[in-house]
């Protein structure tokens, strides 16, 4: 008689789907039981290499993923609260890319700044694997986890630097403003849910798309906060003020890792809650996102200008970027999804390997990032300041560098659907943008300064500069594959 | 008869080149006489030339050299026009030229410049010749353009004299309007006709509006009026006179000078369209003849009164085309072409011999100095002057009777014209060879010498033809007279209103009496004195402002209206707008910088303004 | 008695919002937090509300997603505060303004 | 047909050319002689493509050398390359420019990048030039900013940073505009095919269009390629930009990028939206007479050579501007070859003032005079390139002014009429400056500075010959021009403006 009670069915789960969450939730437990069980502190070089290996991995499950999708299509896991499909799958290639570079930077910076242990290392792995959660999240509550995985990580990263000051101070600012956020997300999470009666992104498209709300109120003010919250975490104006003061704060390893995962993790949940969820009611959200991306271009832009710290004038210009990511959105299309995917996995290597320059030029104690540092650094070291213009140049959006692509295709995108004068707006905004890139390149080829000390450059930083450079360069003179991966990717959407 | 032709053509251009690419291996006299020699063999061509084009029915050749610009509907081939006219013009052009090379060679003697002078010789008299024989207006206007650049090289000739390279650039600037004169009667007629080959005008000129007509003509004349020194534009001849002697006597006096009379003459059947543009042409014609003439009576450089009566003479030939004299225009314009050129070179042998002394006042009684120079000038002045049997008479007198047939009021003005000419040229003449010695001190004491013979030569070349030049068009010999000959070349000749001989003797009577009140008058009061302000007014002397007028009306206000675009519109509006967005941007960046104010609660509280928007908005999209 | 599920709603919304207020108008950081936190348990009510109302369970279970992360917020926050706030006396956040501009 | 891989070879000689000489920095001036070489090499090709061109391909028109290549399928992007008459004289105008600024505009500090970033700028050049493609011409026209800005900053005078930046956020800001419209067309039309993406120039020229569209398709044009021309009052940032480049970068911006704003005004804004240019003619004829005044006045007010031949080109620049947007076959021929004859005549004076520069130290108006006693050479040779750009008959300069002048005269009278006076003005400022510099009498330093070099000499004597060829016998070149204007103009004039 207890037969029918006691069987209790568990949802099925798809294991390749979540292998990538699993590795790197795994690598960082590992790390974890190393540091308890070992005598001493594990080196840097373990701790390194095994979060190296790690990303590897997921890389490489992704390639199995993506075959998995040519041959199955899209398909959802765990109650459809996880997505498997081909926007995932090179969101969370994109992480992991991004995970591993920053590994490498952090690894030269914790050996020059004598950090010992592998905390670092722990906390950048659960971030990925909050970051690659974000990208799969079918479900809002699943998004609110990866969040704040995410988040949580991020907070201890930025304090890390117990030296100086100024890392606790960003920390303490993020954490609390990023608990207002969270707060704010999940509020809103609630409300759509009791709009929607269900928190799962799916079943909130086919419930709006088939029912037609007497009340939106509710959906509405739900959608909103959700929006708010999206936007803290991209940054966009004006919810951005958090992140000049976090960027400069956080020791600069950190701070290029956070401006790459976060941005592919926040966008790719954005877009799957504005688009994938909330897309018929577009005509609401996107008079909002449209004020949303003028301020943050047009702001992102202007206030760069009057900065004179290299981490701030990347964090505005992280801004101004977001800004043009948020125009993918806001198309709201095929082609935009496509090419909101197609912005964030170039910016993300190119960002990481802009922090690595500043992490080098940063110096012992990660102080050194006055712009004035960077006088005549290409005099100095030729190939050093060559990679450091390209890098520049190419966020500055010039053609045959991926910038200049990116750019390019969420402003067609916004076009395709009637968005000129948006787009011009955030072209010019780019106008605006363009001084402090070319003064910043301008200063590195200055002929004073010439007895300033050379930059070491170690080995496993170097080859993350090159390799971005590398991408820039390459995929900026032919962006044909990855323009047709991102489109693949997006034709794979969600079911 | 084309390779003649040709030949014509090229010569000077040749020896332009030949000078211009071994003039470093060549000497002084080498150069001035392949120069000379080029010019030389020219005239034997323009002689040739003619003689074949004698022996012709239709007596209009075209050769065609090659084509030059060909887009679309506009054909504009280097082409030339063998007919009387160009023939005329070559055989006069390339004759004087050939004599003012040769007293060059002597002149120019010991200059720094020497070769230079000599290749913009050269190359003038190539431009010249394209002028005359191209058979359309564009090809026409590469020799226009061409001799006001050689005249503007060559009068800025000693151009580390600020004088002489401003004085270069105004001869260059004044033509350059003129020149926009041209360029519009060109697009008018292209746009109308369809065509700028002078034939091809012609012969559609028929379907010319009488404005249009007029348009065209008006243009013309300006064109003329800068190239010929006629009201309005006539005051960078003058200042010209800061360019060697010979250079005077050939482009500003005897062929330059007068391109624009010619250009007038070929444009004749358009001309005949418009007679209110014809009336014009005469007024312009007989105004510039007295205004310059008056001026002539009171300037104290030699060189300068010639000038002014090089404008005047040519004011005469202005207004014999006004009233259609065309083959009058021309007689003068030859005659004018050898008389003119005598005095110029006359004077430059005076001057030669005064160690380059040009005041009146410094001369005097220079008669038994220059045995040479004074007897051919003497002829110079008495040609000039108007009297028989010299050329002056005859041409002169041939417009005047024109003239006097359609127009009384200008008859009047031209006869007193001819009185103030006999008198300012007899006082030259006085102040020069007659009275009291004043040039010692610039002589040093020395007597002045006569120069050598071949400067001396072309005088008497030229005395000659002045007293012989006559016959070319004697009044009872029309046919097979120039003006018969050219007849051909006009689409319409005024019918001289039928003049009984008794009528011609008395006009020809009046000339010469004016010719003799203007003589004796001038020696009355020049015999004893050489300057006296009461007959010298300042008004006249500084050539009744005209220089002063320009500079208030056009001249200052254009620098002000330059500086203020300068540094007001350039800077501080255009430049301004631009630098204003950007200093707009940074003010407004600096301003926005202010929230970042590292307190969390704004950070904050903007995050709570930005939601408040937010859901004030969807609430009144809900509601 | 029956409470109409509406007043349950507004009082979380009232809640949600004290917790807003008070983080945007206070100094110390224990306190923004502790407004955090009631924002948290103001989304819980509703979140539980809803469930009830809806009928579904999912809702109630989110619940126990937001304690949980409500829970590491506080052992990081907390973390974090004591380690900026050791060298200091008061826990005002508006010592923290070297990061500006 | 002939094929594509000559306009290819145009733009990787110098990319190989810029490497090799990055390669060959070790040993002093080996890298400058491969720059050398492979400018040569640049030349010969343009040679042999003036030779080999033919202005009737069956099927593509006055096409030729002509390929396409599609890059990126979901971007629209592609390698599509075409030459014709009007091309044609701008790619060898950029082959002569590299030459003669490499040889008259050395310049030895930090040689190798200095000439790396002259090549890859002439790479750029030719590749916006031959671009048959609206995306792919945008992608060469944009990138050419960053070579320039380089060479600015690099080697430039004392305020060189501000005047790059000045220049580069100017023309960036105003390539927006074009960048957008690209895109808006590229969609429109394939929205009306419902195709795949392409911005192809052939196919695009069909897009169906309301006329307030094509009107603000065509102003987004025309202030992208306004400024870069520069076309009044676009025109700010030359004076100052030429005035700081080295000679080199002056050279380049004034006799070549110059043109990729007209050249570009021509192709695209007037060959793509005829209706919308007959609506605003007027305005573009009025703007175009006014940079005519507007530069001839200011060259009279100009306080150093370089600014003066800022002003004098924007003079000239609005001549060209004018012809290209008469409508007027013979006036747009008249452009084209004053874009070429422009560049000739500029090189002209930035190679003189360069050279005097040298000798001097300065440029200043006030610093030179009567420099003709000492430097009859330069000065004979600047006369000529002086009375090239008045105009006068038998030069260069007379040709394309004449032909602009008197075509525009014939569809637009009053506009043709203040042209013609901008003759006159021309004739002023240039013969001003000439007696201020050349003429009077030499004292000091400027009474002993040495005449042109036979090095020197030989820079300059290809800018006579062309001058002076080019004035004498220019009908190989109208042959070519001709027929591609007239494919141009076709669509572009009702009939009957076909003067």
């Amino acid at each position: 008689m207890f037969a029918a009670a006691s069987s209790i069915t568990l949802p099925s789960i798809h294991y390749l789907a979540i292998l990538p969450v699993m590795i790197l939730v795994g690598a960082s437990l590992l790390l974890i039981f190393l540091t308890a069980l070992s005598r001493r502190k594990i080196s840097q070089g373990v701790a390194t290499s095994i979060t190296s290996a790690a990303s590897l991995a997921v890389v490489v499950v992704t390639y199995f993923q993506w075959r998995n999708l040519d041959s199955s299509g899209a398909s959802t896991t765990i109650a459809h609260a996880i997505v498997l499909d081909g926007f995932s799958v090179v969101a969370t290639a994109t992480v992991a890319i991004s995970l591993l570079m920053a590994t490498l930077v952090a690894h030269d910076w914790a050996v020059r700044e004598r950090v010992v242990g592998a905390e670092y290392q722990v906390l950048a792995l659960a971030a990925s694997a909050g970051a690659v959660l974000m990208t799969q999240a079918n479900d809002l509550v699943v998004v609110f986890l990866g969040l704040e995985i995410l988040s949580l990580g991020l907070y201890v990263l930025v304090a890390f630097d117990r030296h100086r000051s100024t890392s606790g101070e960003a920390a303490l600012k993020y954490f609390l403003l990023g608990g207002f956020a969270s707060a704010i997300f999940i509020y809103g999470a609630a409300l759509v849910y009791g709009a929607t009666g269900s928190t799962n992104l799916t079943t909130i498209s086919y419930f709006l798309g088939s029912n037609v709300l007497l009340h939106p109120g509710l959906l509405y003010a739900g959608g909103a906060l959700l929006i708010v919250g999206f936007g803290f975490k991209v940054a966009a104006v004006p919810f951005h003020l958090w992140s000049p003061d976090v960027y400069e704060g956080a020791p600069t390893p950190v701070t290029g890792f956070m401006a790459s995962i976060v941005k592919v993790g926040a966008f790719a949940a954005f877009v799957r809650v504005v688009i994938s969820a909330l897309g018929t009611q577009s005509e609401t959200w996107r008079p909002i996102l449209w004020v949303l991306v003028a301020l943050t271009a047009v702001l992102g832009a202007s206030v760069g200008l009057v900065q004179t710290n290299a981490k701030r004038i990347l964090a505005y210009s992280s801004i101004n970027h977001a800004g043009f990511i948020l125009l993918g959105i806001w198309a709201g299309s095929v082609r935009g999804v496509s090419s909101t995917l197609f912005y964030v996995i170039t910016y993300a290597p190119t960002v990481v390997a802009s922090f690595a320059i500043v992490t080098l030029v940063g110096g012992d104690g990660d102080e050194n990032h006055s712009i004035n540092a960077y006088r005549g650094l290409a005099r100095r070291q030729p190939w050093l300041g060559a990679s450091l213009t390209v890098l520049l140049l190419s966020q500055l959006g010039a053609p045959l560098t991926t910038g200049f692509y990116a750019k390019y295709s969420v402003l067609a995108a916004a076009i395709d659907v009637g968005g000129t004068p948006l787009s011009l707006i955030a072209l010019l905004s780019a106008a605006i943008a363009a001084v402090f890139y070319l003064r910043w390149s301008t200063s590195l080829y200055a002929d004073d300064h010439a007895d300033v000390a050379r930059v070491e450059v170690p080995r496993a930083t170097g080859l993350v500069i090159g390799a971005g450079v590398a991408m820039t360069l390459l995929f900026g003179i032919w962006p044909g594959p990855l323009a047709t991966l991102c489109q693949h990717a997006t034709l794979l959407f969600t079911p | 008869m084309a390779h003649v032709t040709t030949l014509l053509l090229l010569l000077p251009l040749l020896g332009f080149a030949f000078v211009l690419l071994n003039g470093k291996n060549m000497n002084e006299s080498q150069i001035g006489y392949v120069a000379t020699g080029v010019v030389g063999l020219s005239f034997v061509a323009s002689v040739v030339t003619f003689v074949l084009l004698l022996h012709r029915s239709d007596r209009q050749v075209t050769v065609h050299l090659f084509n030059w610009i060909d887009v679309g509907t506009l054909h504009v081939p280097a082409a030339m026009l063998v007919d009387p006219l160009s023939i005329t013009m070559c055989l006069f052009v390339t004759g004087i030229s050939t004599l003012i090379h040769l007293y060059s060679i002597s002149y120019m003697h010991g200059e720094k410049d020497y070769k230079k002078f000599f290749l913009y010789l050269n190359l003038f008299v190539f431009s010249m010749l394209t002028l005359v024989l191209a058979n359309n207006l564009v090809f026409t206007f590469v020799g226009w353009e061409g001799v006001g650049v050689c005249s503007y090289w060559l009068v800025s000739y000693y151009f580390d004299r600020d004088s002489a390279s401003s004085a270069g650039k105004k001869a260059f600037i004044y033509n350059r309007v003129g020149d926009v004169g041209l360029l519009l009667a060109m697009f008018l007629l292209f746009s109308r006709t369809g065509t700028l080959n002078y034939l091809g005008v012609f012969q559609k000129a028929g379907s010319l509006s009488p404005t249009v007509a007029t348009l065209v003509v008006l243009a013309l004349l300006l064109a003329a009026t800068g190239k010929s020194a006629q009201i309005p534009l006539f005051n960078w001849l003058p200042d010209a006179m800061e360019g060697p002697t010979p250079v005077s006597a050939l482009i500003h006096a005897a062929t330059m000078v007068t391109a624009g009379v010619y250009l007038l003459v070929r444009m004749s059947p358009v001309l005949a369209l418009s007679s209110s543009g014809r009336l014009t042409i005469a007024i312009i014609g007989g105004v510039t003849a007295f205004v310059a003439a008056t001026i002539a009576t009171s300037q104290k450089d030699i060189k300068k009164v010639l000038a002014f009566s090089t404008v005047s003479q040519i004011g005469y030939m202005v207004l014999a085309v006004g009233v259609g004299a065309y083959a009058a225009a021309i007689f003068l314009m030859v005659s004018h072409a050898f008389f003119k050129a005598l005095l110029f070179l006359g004077s430059g042998s005076v001057i030669h011999s005064l160690n380059g002394e040009q005041d009146l006042r410094k001369m005097g009684a220079l008669q038994r100095f220059l045995p040479l120079t004074f007897p051919t000038f003497l002829i110079g002045w008495l040609t000039i002057s108007g009297i028989p049997p010299f050329a002056g008479f005859w041409s002169k007198g041939d417009v005047l009777t024109n003239v006097f047939a359609h127009d009384k009021p200008l008859w009047v003005l031209g006869v007193v014209t001819a009185i103030l000419t006999a008198y300012y040229m007899s006082r030259l003449f006085v102040l020069t060879f007659r009275g009291t010695e004043r040039f010692r001190e610039v002589t040093h004491g020395h007597d002045p010498h006569e120069s050598a013979w071949l400067m001396t030569l072309p005088l008497v070349v030229l005395a000659v033809l002045s007293v012989l030049g006559g016959v070319l068009d004697l009044p009872w010999i029309h046919h097979n007279s120039l003006a018969g000959f050219l007849s051909s070349t006009f689409g319409y000749v005024a019918p001289i209103g039928a003049q009984s001989t008794l009528s011609q003797w008395g006009l020809a009577i009046v000339d010469v009496a004016a010719a003799l009140v203007g003589l004796a008058a001038a020696f009355s009061i020049w015999r004893s004195r050489s300057e006296d302000e009461r007959l010298t007014p300042p008004f006249l002397e500084h050539v009744w402002y005209w220089d002063d007028f320009y500079d208030a009306t056009i001249g200052r206000p254009l620098e002000r209206v330059a500086h203020f675009s300068d540094t007001v519109v350039e800077e501080e509006v255009i430049d301004g707008a631009v630098m204003g967005i950007a200093g707009g941007i940074h003010r407004s960046a600096e301003g926005v910088r202010k929230i970042q104010s590292g307190f969390v609660r704004h950070y904050a509280l903007a995050m709570a303004l930005g939601i408040a928007v937010i859901v004030v908005y969807l609430v009144a999209r809900a509601g | 008695m029956n409470v109409p599920a509406a007043w349950y709603l507004v009082l979380a919304a009232i809640l949600f919002g004290i917790g807003g207020f008070g983080f945007l108008t206070r100094r110390s950081a224990l306190i923004m937090f502790m407004c955090v936190e009631l924002m948290l348990n103001a989304v819980n009510l509703t979140f539980v509300t809803f469930a009830r109302t809806l009928g579904d369970i999912g809702g109630q279970a989110t619940v126990f997603f937001v304690m949980v992360v409500a829970a590491a917020e506080v052992t990081v926050g907390l973390g974090i505060v004591v380690a900026v706030f050791r060298r200091r006396t008061s826990t005002s956040v508006d010592e923290l303004s070297e990061l500006k501009g | 047909m002939h094929s594509s891989l000559w306009l290819s070879a145009l733009l990787v000689v110098p990319l190989l050319g810029s490497i090799g000489a990055l390669l060959a920095r070790r040993r002093a001036g080996l890298s400058y002689a491969v720059a050398v070489v492979s400018a040569s090499i640049e030349m010969a090709l343009g040679v042999v493509i003036f030779f080999l061109y033919n202005s009737h391909v069956k099927g593509a028109q006055t096409f030729d050398f002509a390929t396409r290549h599609v890059l990126a399928a979901p971007f629209g992007l592609a390698y599509d390359v075409a030459l014709d008459g009007i091309s044609l004289f701008m790619v060898e105008l950029t082959a002569i420019v590299v030459l003669l600024a490499l040889l008259g505009g050395r310049d030895k500090r930090r040689e190798p990048s200095f000439v790396a970033w002259l090549l890859i700028l002439t790479s750029l050049t030719m590749g916006s030039f031959v671009a048959h493609d609206l995306l792919e011409f945008f992608v060469f026209f944009e990138l050419t900013l960053v070579p320039c800005y380089f060479i600015i900053t690099g080697w430039g005078g004392k305020e060189a940073n501000k005047a790059a930046l000045k220049f580069f956020i100017y023309t960036f800001s105003a390539s927006a505009f074009l960048l957008i419209g690209i895109l808006y067309l590229g969609f429109a039309h394939q929205h009306q095919t419902q195709g795949s993406l392409t911005f192809a120039y052939g196919v695009l020229a069909s897009t169906a269009m309301s006329h307030s569209t094509a009107i603000w398709l065509f102003t987004g044009f025309a202030i992208a390629f306004g400024v870069k021309a520069p076309i009044w009052p676009l025109h700010t940032w030359s004076p100052l930009t030429y005035a700081e480049a080295p000679t080199a970068g002056s050279i380049e911006l004034s006799a070549l990028l110059a043109k990729l704003g007209s050249y570009g005004l021509l192709r695209f804004a007037v060959g793509l939206f005829p209706l919308a240019l007959a609506d605003v003619r007027p305005v573009m004829l009025t703007l175009a007479v006014i940079g005519i005044l507007w530069g001839s006045i200011l060259a009279c007010t100009a306080k150093d050579l370089k600014r003066f031949v800022a002003y004098s080109s924007l003079a000239q620049m609005g001549f060209i501007t004018l012809g290209v947007v008469s409508g007027s076959k013979i006036a747009t021929v008249g452009a084209v070859l004053l874009m070429f004859n422009h560049g000739v005549l500029t090189i002209g004076f930035f190679l003189i003032i360069g050279f005097l520069e040298r000798r001097r130290g300065s440029y200043e108006i006030v610093d030179l005079q009567g420099l003709q006693r000492p430097a009859p050479v330069l000065a004979g040779v600047f006369t000529i390139v002086m009375l090239g750009s008045i105009g006068l008959p038998g030069l260069s300069g007379f040709v394309s002014e004449y032909l602009i002048l008197i075509g525009t005269f014939a569809v637009h009278a009053w506009w043709g009429v203040v042209g013609a006076t901008g003759v006159l003005a021309a004739a002023v400022y240039l013969l001003w400056a000439y007696q201020r510099v050349f003429q009077g009498r030499a004292v000091g330093a400027n009474a002993t500075i040495p005449d042109a070099t036979a090095k020197e000499r030989g820079v300059l004597v290809p800018v006579v010959v062309l001058v002076v060829a080019l004035g004498v016998f220019p009908h190989p070149v109208l042959e070519r021009i001709s027929p591609s204007v007239q494919q141009l103009i076709e669509h572009v004039a009702p009939a009957g403006l076909h003067k």
